[in-house]
């Protein structure tokens, strides 16, 4: 029952070549580092990685992208205070783009985790991002349908984890992740501390256990936005 | 009548729900529809322990607290009292059916009032008489990786609860997978009943001649062991 | 800023005659009893309520429903311990039922509250209860198309309240509340205490003020199903 | 020409800020789009709070913090670093589109490339160069009761920025209400510009020139006066 793993390396072991992978963090806040750096260690290629942002610098979803791992980003802002790893590849071709509105990628997220396979929302309506897809009328609005989205793996950064995956986060770097917990066959939470079950109020708890499938512990996280600051690159 | 005799060599409520929780794997997050299926949490194997979801709203509860000792705000979905066991949370009623949805639990076991060989399942109403309630029913039966029933073989006037085709309104259209009786276990597979588990002082024939529909065989027949059990009462 | 208002007849002073309210709890756990009573007090009638259930015994909902102010009930379980209320109402035609499986009836008040007008579930699929409603297929699989449910306004109890609003519950009393909060275009709630805003941690609010608009703080609340039991009733 | 003698005689981005901030009521709930939008919530009137939103799921955050002691997991939709105000929440990003999206904002306010007379809103993108970003934009265009733009009147080369029609992409159709510029307060209604302020020192008719589409007068017109403003540097 202990969701337990020793090592980072152990938690990403199975994410193979061609996996959809979902990545918790908007920018820096709430950026799973070590899992991420652990997965281009691992050296899986051919990745669609879902995640708000596109990298930043030369660390992180950035490194995996420079490194040739990432063959397809579904994001919504693919932009960032140094975004030449997804610009170059992109206008060199050699990345694909899924753009997609911040509240639907966030909905599709969750609706992928709550088993609805289509909603409507008005956003993008009447816009190119829309183009192709299905719209209808509700009380004499126009909307626009949209479908989950799920993913193979997800890797978040929590706070603290007990041992049957109950998860707090810290502040605003909870942002995408609960959702994505819930939106992977098998979600990869690295979080500061590990306690056992029982630690955690029932009522403080922000993603329930079920939707977690294995911990590992990272007592002294990198912050993506402090390495970025201080020019780190992981290659 | 075979039908009469073989009554009289039955599982009780008990044993079938004992015979049901004795495929619960160890960390399983099971969800137990109101009433009779509430017993198979009585009888986790040694070793294994479950992790019991409600509909509204709690992971990882407990049995009743003590008469007396009851906090109406923490009960299950039958609106009996609970406890809390180490390792719980509470989550609200969207979130909670995004569990089952969303195919997150692992097992659901269900009432009957009949299943039939493709596996639709009708347990909510009789006919159309009196005031309909649904519940979770139609929710739940597509919820889980694995749905399942347990129910007496046939209903009380001896008539068959495993049929070709449910007369009584249905609850989900091809969801269950396995049906555990007072006298059989069965898969559903490909649209047929096929036999995995009978008692042993009963034939196959004596088994088909209480059962709605034909029953297959394909592969092993086991003999269904059940232990004699104590407090055997129903809540 | 501050949303305390003094008294409950104050808080429901404006639900007129017609409004359709939605009232959190699930059975007596969450049950805002006191604002209902208020509700009752003044007098509206020709209400549509949203509720899990239907009212217990003769307090609440039921009283409610007793007294002749409900049109129709929108819920998932009409039922309950004592259900004479609304079931000799309903067997003499004298209110009108929908009835909508309990997860269907969560995801369309979520539904609501989020902006999305419509969305699809596999839930009664192949029922009476999606009788007439748009079926879809997704990926081979048929899904039947649920629309948003609003209301003119939510009642619902929370356990600690801020002047801005933000709110916690008290274990499985959340339930269908956060939902309603969100779905209404008015929103009032009664506290077991309201304190000043900074003293609810930001992680553990579950209902941002944002889903609020007027917090009555009744210090010690009764409880449904301590009341049904000890035979009260309200007139 | 008319348009650049109008360009010596405007306001700031800070005076247009501040004429937005005006129309902020106490306690109103607001999100303010990245960059010049932010600016507003300088300008608060004495004695208003509003509570500002922002998309990565904090409500009622404040400043930045002084340089040196940011927390990079508190940071506004913009990727700043931010402080928190007593009564703020945290949460995830779909609770926080369900915000946007479901029209719990009393007020958007967003930047412009082009807006048209029906309210159609140009903001996220100039051509089909480079790297397409759209975050929330798309979100917060159908989020709120009322969808603001501030911008100047024209762009640096003269080009009015309010036309009859979009060319640049789409961000949302008939989405904007009112328009504050550097040299006039434009309402939309009935799918035309209605002005409402103009600054004095220029003619109905020398806005008029600068202004792609047709300037309606449907009641009064006021002077769009506005204080001298300090430290006007946009972040």
């Amino acid at each position: 029952m202990d969701k337990t793993n020793e090592s980072l390396a152990q938690a990403v072991a199975d994410i193979g070549d061609g996996a959809t992978v979902m990545i918790g963090g908007f920018g820096g806040s709430g950026a799973p580092i070590e899992l991420i750096h652990a997965l281009i260690d691992k050296g899986s290629k051919d990745l669609t990685i879902i995640n708000n942002n596109a990298g930043n610098g030369r660390i992180g979803i950035a490194a995996m992208i420079d490194a040739g791992r990432v063959r397809k980003m579904i994001c919504s802002f693919p932009k960032s205070s140094d975004p030449r790893a997804f610009t170059d590849k992109y206008l060199a071709g050699e990345i694909e783009l899924e753009l997609v509105p911040q509240g639907t990628l966030a909905e599709r997220i969750r609706a992928g985790g709550a088993g609805i396979p289509a909603f409507y929302t008005p956003t993008a309506y009447g816009t190119e991002l829309a183009a192709g897809k299905v719209i209808a009328e509700f009380d004499g609005r126009p909307y626009v349908q949209e479908r989950w989205l799920k993913a193979d793996f997800a890797i978040v950064k929590a706070e603290l984890g007990d041992t049957y995956g109950n998860l707090t986060y810290n502040k605003a770097a909870r942002n995408f992740s609960p959702l994505m917990c819930m939106a992977a066959a098998q979600t990869i939470v690295q979080v500061s501390r590990i306690v056992p079950a029982g630690e955690i109020d029932p009522e403080h708890v922000v993603t329930p256990g079920i939707f977690v499938d294995r911990l590992v512990e990272v007592a002294d996280p990198q912050q993506e936005e402090a390495l970025i600051r201080a020019g780190v690159a992981y290659v | 009548m075979t039908v009469d005799t073989c009554e009289d060599i039955k599982l009780s409520n008990a044993q079938i729900a004992w015979r049901a929780a004795q495929d619960i794997r160890d960390g399983a997050y099971v969800n137990l529809g109101i009433g009779f299926p509430e017993m198979v949490a009585r009888y986790q194997p040694p070793g294994r322990q479950a992790i019991f979801h409600t509909e509204n709203g709690i992971l990882n509860f407990g049995e009743a607290p003590p008469a007396g000792e009851e906090d109406w705000d923490l009960i299950n979905a039958g609106k009996k009292a609970v406890t809390l066991k180490p390792g719980a949370a509470f989550f609200h009623h969207a979130d909670s059916f995004a569990m089952v949805r969303g195919g997150h639990l692992d097992v659901a076991i269900l009432g009957a009032l009949q299943v039939a060989e493709n596996g639709d399942l009708a347990n909510w109403r009789v006919g159309t008489k009196g005031v309909p309630a649904v519940g979770g029913a139609m929710d739940l039966v597509h919820g889980a990786k694995q749905v399942s029933v347990i129910t007496e073989h046939v209903t009380k006037k001896g008539e068959p609860k495993l049929v070709e085709k449910c007369t009584f309104p249905l609850t989900g259209v091809a969801c269950i997978t396995r049906v555990y009786t007072s006298h059989a276990v069965i898969d559903i597979k490909d649209r047929r009943f096929v036999l995995r588990e009978k008692l042993a002082a009963m034939s196959f024939d004596e088994l088909q001649a209480m059962t709605g529909a034909r029953l297959h065989i394909d592969g092993p027949v086991a003999d269904l062991i059940v232990p004699a059990l104590q407090g055997e009462k129903s809540d």
